[in-house]
């Protein structure tokens, strides 16, 4: 398998083998379910940071018990799979209040799942100004000061900043992978692209930075495809399975970038090398500061003016914003970036779906619908 | 030249056969099991009428929700440009299409050559669809068709309040048992409907020059509703049935199609083909 | 009879207005019931013209409610409350003040005090969904009109809707805390963006200790700073005394009140308790306090004299509702009262546990500490803003301490909080205070959802297997 | 003693005429029409079949949906108490009642000696009743009987993602197209409303033993799904027919009523 094919496969695999090789060698793992939540810090602790998901999750009996229908259908795919013990393999668990759907499962899985009673709330202010980041930072410290103390009594600075630094040579390379599909002959499909992000998420960094840049040399080497009917960007709702992006490019267009949190935003911003040893602040920092996620409040214009860049970057010819059914943060962000694009002459569609990807056939007519609509010009 | 529209939807079938500019014939069926089949029967109904066959076709688009698995069409088209083009092509003015499907409410936006510019449609359920009305009709006891004449008897129309179509059949069984006309009734249904459609045709934002294509264009109560809780006018797509508008863009698509196809023949001309519609 | 406005951005307040002098007129006749002074047709054209539009709107159910004997009283008091807020909203609206909409769990004194005229966003849609037989729909459909989710929470769509069709005075700012939910946060995100003015916020620590406090305190600060740069002045320390004050009484009459609602026989009636809580976005204004003051007075005539509210030979019932009440029916709860005998305890949205305090006056550092420690302690924010241990355990508490012997668990459709602890607070409740819980879907200001005959059906079933 | 009891549902009118704890008669009538009159009609024919009049039982208990449309004494006797009386009736070691109706599920967990500790009732979604099984089968071509007697093991069983009852046509026509066996559609649905099903009950606790009612417990398909979700057996045969146990826990209830 070459290195392409390794990143690719990853996600969809049934079972992971970095898991199981981490844990023979004694290993732990800490989940992680938001992007915000600091992955350097465990990493420096020696702990597989493993980015959460809730892929191939089909029903939700056990989750339903807790949750309801009211509630989206992916905090009902994780906590399933939570309850269905496909989690119990993880030592510690870091929870973040991102959205009140995931940071009310932090009950829930204390309470009634026992394989991972480890667990931790890193809480995150909802705008971004100085006193917030004092909020974040000391947030940051306390859950740095807790991985220390339980799991990396020897844990120093030097450990942080190397961990910086894999941290941001991911964060590079997957901003070259970003860059080479702004190319007329896309030499990679969409799909692909974010499974390789998505591969990022579930194994140590180390090994993916080795893959992923032995895997550029050989997309550089693609003929790329150049017989699309459309290139299109993603945004929207968290989104950790490829079909979605599988579809709309079945249907004939290409995807050439992405605004999700489990896409490019986790990969945006460099934490900065630590000055005088602070490197907690330099990581709290780079998240902080990042491009926000619409559950921030009081930053739309930036939301909106990251979108806007992001797609004229890639040349887009429309914008596909999927959410979540019951997605308060994502639903209302959608429909107030396509008002304010819309008349810039950037056509977007608003799509509602489920975690689980159900009712195939009218998802497929709206996407084709819009390829039709921003593909003939 | 021939050229064949096919429309299969989740409640019938349609077909429209072209001739250059002309339409020669047309037909609607219930669906059948199958979509191919529901295909084949319409487009050869629609072929008989003018003593043609499957064979005089010279270009074929299908859509709708068996677009894919119709075997004597070249390629499929989305139902949404369909109604787009089509209604525009019957009536030049119009620039927003409310569409009502067996399960599907769309709106749609065109510019002057009957290219779709945005649209929306119903997301979660069914409610403003044919299907809420087709289910309200059941419980009533009447024809889909009956419901627009029974509402004219009406002396006040009740309030259906349940969004959920199968919640809404509940709601109107009891109404009947409590002895409510079902004149009554069937106005409220109407107007229940013209509510909900209503709700989506204002995310689109209405252009001037909006017609009503679909089934549930010919219950002239729910068009009338709408223009009333929207205050728009409808125009008129003439002598065209607003049942086969998809059918008819889909042949449409099929005559521009088989230009392009011809072009491209007749000699690398580089660049891309032109985009005549309308002769 | 007072001259009304017929200013477009006054519709919804204008028609509060008009029900408020409407209903006072209604109360000053001696009747029980409209059927007493020959049925509703009879009484709308024997109506001063003026009131008769306002009269087709009001809710009939609602008029007969307040008629009853042992609601006049209350009544009288919601209603002067009303025409008290509307005054006073409309005064500062004159003299060119300027105006925040903000959410109901932040305090308004600094408000007060820097002449900003506060219109609570929620109270718009509850209050109108309270008096009116369509409520807030209009708003709620006009919104959702506009490509918006149906999953928004109906306190803030039908407001939003309202401001949309323009029937609500233009906003200066919005105020809004981060919590409780995303879908309240996202919908001021819209108003502000909608609006093109400022979007103020202040955060909310996740914990309740002093350095969450400590937090809180600059977050007051930091809004009072913010406010003062849109008021253009300087906050005046006795000013904001004056208002404090005034919020120290409410504060201390609403957690009076709870007191003797511990009672059995429970001397208070359940009509009014959503107004209540819509009223306490009033706290820090005289009218709130005296909406609180004379409340209590009314609760304790009846529990000096050891009355009850359920009629005679009916055995009360104590129902304590886990997430809060619905208010586009009021009068469902007088009969609750009258049908089963089952009395309001409390609920998620009007509980103040007993350690709120008052707000130390001594002077402006005394005062922000103070009124940082309330905002997080006020209904709903204490709740959601921390673990669900907090939410669970206050109703744990509720249970024990207010004698109840059912906790509905009526879920409002579009908290997401609510249906993701639903489980856990029954399972806490039934193991710690042993009482049975009800559970079912409802939208707290759209009737259309679950309607009130359904609401009752679900009641008269429940009540049939005590 | 006589008694009769009726259950106005949302899909069906149930009537039964007991004497001394037996069931002597029954009647069922699909909903179609006035109900006032069906109400009426139902009752008759109970108590024709019983070989009665009317007059000739002297209590009488309704409940349901359609209860204000009983004209008898005793009629709104509430669902969820008539449901436990008649299961408790049915079965005295009886716990957990999982009725399944036309329109909504109830499960109810009932103390040692019958009486109701506490109940849920399905959401405000026709997903999982009798009424989905019904379009679905209309979807199907098939009857609603013959799904039931379809059992198919899980891994056999088409996926079915939607849960609501309207567009769940939508995807059986689909699944159909896509040559999809009709035995694994009707597997597909029954172990997703077994799924559903086992969740509500859960929600409260599987406290066996546990009685099914209603008219989806006549499914085998959907009971047998339940099962391998809940891991726990349920208890099927009942002294009468599924549909009619509210009816004869309104009969009861009235009686209780009439002696105390």
């Amino acid at each position: 398998m070459t290195a392409l094919e390794e990143l690719k496969s990853l996600p969809e695999r049934d079972k992971n083998p970095y898991i199981a090789k981490w844990k023979e060698t004694g290993g732990r793992i800490v989940g992680y379910t938001c992007h915000y939540a600091p992955a350097e810090i465990i990493h420096a602790a020696g702990i597989f940071p493993y980015r959460m998901e809730a892929r191939g999750c089909s029903e939700t009996g056990l989750a339903d018990v807790y949750y309801h229908r009211f509630n989206c259908t992916y905090s009902r795919c994780l906590l399933q799979e939570g309850l269905s013990g496909k989690y119990d393999f993880l030592d510690g668990l870091c929870f973040l209040n991102g959205c009140e759907q995931i940071r009310r499962m932090y009950e829930v899985w204390d309470k009634h799942i026992s394989a991972t009673d480890y667990q931790y709330m890193v809480t995150l202010p909802h705008s971004i100004y100085d006193a917030g980041f004092e909020w974040y930072l000391d947030e940051i410290m306390r859950f740095s000061e807790k991985i220390r103390s339980d799991f990396a009594p020897r844990l120093t600075a030097e450990d942080l900043a190397r961990s910086i630094d894999i941290y941001n040579e991911s964060k590079r390379l997957v901003a070259d992978l970003y860059e080479l599909r702004k190319a007329d002959k896309v030499p990679i499909k969409g799909s692909d692209a974010l499974r390789i992000v998505l591969a990022a998420g579930i194994m140590r960094r180390e090994r993916f930075n080795t893959l992923l840049k032995d895997a550029l040399n050989e997309i550089r080497k693609a003929d790329g495809i150049s017989d699309y009917k459309a290139r299109v960007m993603v945004g929207g709702s968290e989104l950790d399975n490829p079909q979605l992006f599988e579809m709309i490019e079945d249907l004939g267009a290409v995807i050439v970038t992405d605004t999700l949190c489990s896409g490019s935003r986790s990969f945006q911003d460099l934490a900065a090398t630590p000055k005088n040893g602070n490197a907690v602040e330099a990581i709290a920092r780079s998240y902080y500061f990042s491009n926000p996620c619409p559950r921030m409040m009081g930053h739309f214009e930036q939301r909106l003016a990251y979108t806007e860049k992001i797609a004229k970057e890639a040349n887009v010819d429309g914008i596909i914003l999927q959410k979540i059914v019951f997605c308060d943060n994502h639903a209302v962000d959608s429909t107030m970036l396509a008002d304010e694009l819309e008349p810039k002459g950037i056509p977007v569609l608003n799509l509602d779906r489920d975690h689980m990807l159900s009712d195939t056939g009218r998802l497929r007519t709206r996407i084709e619908a819009f390829i039709e609509r921003i593909s003939r010009r | 030249m021939i050229f064949a529209g096919c429309d299969v939807g989740s409640l019938t079938g349609e077909a429209v056969i072209l001739e250059d500019d002309l339409i020669l014939s047309s037909e609607i069926i219930r669906v059948r099991p199958r979509p191919e089949q529901t295909a084949r029967e319409v487009t050869e109904k629609a072929l008989g009428k003018i003593g043609k066959t499957l064979a005089d076709i010279d270009y074929c688009v299908s859509t709708g929700y068996g677009r894919e698995k119709i075997p004597f069409a070249r390629s499929s088209i989305s139902e949404i440009s369909c109604h787009g083009r089509g209604a525009q092509w019957a009536c030049p003015e119009v620039r927003t299409i409310i569409d009502i499907g067996g399960q599907d409410c769309k709106v749609i936006r065109v510019d002057k050559y009957g290219y779709m510019m945005d649209f929306v449609m119903n997301d979660k359920c069914a409610a403003g669809t044919g299907r809420f009305l087709e289910s309200m009709a059941k419980v009533l006891g009447v024809g889909l068709e009956d419901l627009a004449p029974l509402s004219l008897c009406s002396k006040g129309r009740v309030a259906i309040t349940k969004t959920c179509t199968v919640l809404s059949q509940i709601e109107v069984m009891y109404m009947i048992s409590d002895g409510i006309e079902r004149s009554d009734i069937a106005a409220g249904i109407n107007y229940a409907m013209a509510e909900r459609i209503s709700k989506l045709v204002r995310r689109v934002g209405v252009k001037e020059g909006v017609a009503i294509t679909g089934g549930v264009a010919k219950n002239f109560a729910v068009v009338n509703a709408i223009s009333d809780v929207m205050g728009i006018k409808f125009v008129s797509l003439g002598e065209v049935d607003p049942q086969i508008v998809g059918a008819l863009g889909s042949a449409l698509f099929a005559r521009e199609r088989w230009q392009k196809a011809q072009q491209r023949e007749a000699g690398p001309t580089g660049g891309k083909a032109a985009k005549s519609v309308r002769t | 009879m007072a001259e009304y406005s017929d200013r477009k951005d006054r519709t919804v307040t204008t028609w509060w207005q008009i029900t408020a002098d409407l209903a006072k007129y209604i109360l000053s006749q001696d009747i029980n019931h409209l059927d007493d002074w020959g049925g509703k047709e009879v009484v709308r054209d024997i109506l001063p013209e003026v009131f008769q539009k306002n009269f087709d709107m009001i809710q009939t159910d609602l008029i007969n409610c307040i008629l009853e004997e042992k609601n006049k009283e209350t009544a009288q008091n919601f209603v002067n409350n009303i025409g008290s807020y509307v005054d006073e909203m409309h005064k500062g609206l004159d003299a060119g003040n300027k105006v925040c909409y903000h959410y109901f769990i932040h305090s308004i004194e600094p408000m007060l005090a820097l002449d900003i005229v506060p219109i609570c966003f929620e109270v718009l849609s509850g209050l109108t969904a309270a008096l009116y037989t369509d409520g807030c729909e209009e708003g709620i459909d006009a919104i959702e009109g506009e490509g918006y989710p149906d999953h928004l929470c109906s306190s803030n769509k039908g407001a939003a809707g309202f401001l949309l069709k323009g029937y609500l005075p233009k906003p200066d700012m919005f105020l809004k805390g981060a919590n409780p939910c995303d879908a309240s946060n996202r919908i001021y995100e819209w108003a502000a963006h909608k609006c093109k003015v400022p979007l103020l916020t202040t955060e909310t620590p996740y914990y309740f200790n002093e350095r969450a406090h400590r937090f809180m305190i600059g977050e007051t600060r930091r809004l009072v700073a913010n406010l003062e740069k849109i008021a253009g002045k300087k906050i005046d320390e006795g000013r904001l005394r004056e208002y404090v004050e005034y919020g120290n009484e409410a504060v201390d009459y609403i957690v009076k009140i709870q007191e003797l609602k511990k009672m059995v026989p429970c001397p208070d009636t359940g009509w009014h308790r959503p107004a209540d809580t819509i009223f306490m976005c009033q706290i820090g204004t005289p009218h709130g306090a005296k909406y609180f003051r004379d409340l209590y007075g009314i609760v304790k005539k009846r529990a000096d004299k050891g009355e009850g509210v359920v009629p005679e030979g009916k055995k009360e019932r104590r129902l304590a509702w886990g997430y809060t009440w619905e208010c586009f029916d009021l009068p469902f709860f007088n009969w609750l009262e009258n049908e089963h005998g089952a009395i309001y305890t409390e609920d998620t949205l009007s509980y103040f546990p007993a350690d709120v305090g008052k707000v130390d006056t001594t002077n402006m550092e005394t005062m922000i500490e103070g009124l940082a420690w309330r905002s997080m302690q006020m209904p709903m924010a204490r709740q959601t803003m921390s673990f669900s241990d907090v939410w669970i355990n206050d109703f744990v508490h509720i249970c024990k301490a207010f004698k109840v012997d059912a906790l509905i668990l009526g879920g409002h459709m579009a908290c997401k909080h609510y249906w993701a602890l639903n489980k856990l607070m029954s399972d806490k409740v039934k193991e710690k205070a042993g009482i049975p819980t009800l559970r079912f879907e409802f939208d707290m200001m759209d009737k259309r959802f679950t309607s009130p005959a359904e609401l009752k059906r679900i009641m008269n079933d429940f009540f049939a297997t005590f | 003693m006589l008694s009769l009891g009726c259950d106005v549902g949302t899909m069906f009118t149930k009537t039964v005429v007991m004497d001394n704890g037996n069931v002597i008669a029954h009647d069922i009538t699909r909903n179609n029409g006035t109900l006032k009159e069906l109400v009426e009609a139902s009752i008759h024919s109970a108590v024709s079949r019983a070989g009665l009049s009317l007059d000739d039982i002297k209590v009488r208990g309704g409940t349901g949906m359609g209860d204000k449309y009983i004209r008898i004494e005793h009629a709104n006797q509430g669902i969820i108490k008539s449901l436990a009386r008649g299961s408790f009736w049915a079965l005295a070691g009886a716990r957990t009642v999982v009725d399944l109706g036309g329109l909504s599920t109830t499960i109810i967990s009932l103390n040692g000696a019958g009486k109701v500790i506490e109940y849920r009732t399905s959401d405000k979604c026709a997903s999982g009743s009798g009424f989905f099984l019904e379009l679905a089968a209309q979807a199907l071509e098939l009857t609603v009987e013959e799904m039931g007697e379809t059992v198919v093991p899980p891994e056999e069983c088409a996926h079915m993602s939607t849960q609501c009852a309207v567009f769940c046509e939508s995807e059986i026509v689909s699944h159909i197209n896509d040559g999809i066996e009709v035995k694994s559609i009707v597997g597909g649905i029954n172990y997703s409303l077994g799924s559903g099903i086992a969740t509500m009950i859960n929600r409260l606790g599987a406290i066996p033993a546990i009685l099914i009612t209603g008219g989806v417990a006549k499914s085998r398909g959907v009971v047998c799904a339940l099962e391998k979700h809940l891991g726990v057996e349920v208890v099927k045969s009942v002294p009468a027919d599924h549909q009619l146990i509210a009816a004869v826990g309104a009969a009861l209830c009235a009686r209780d009523v009439q002696q105390s």
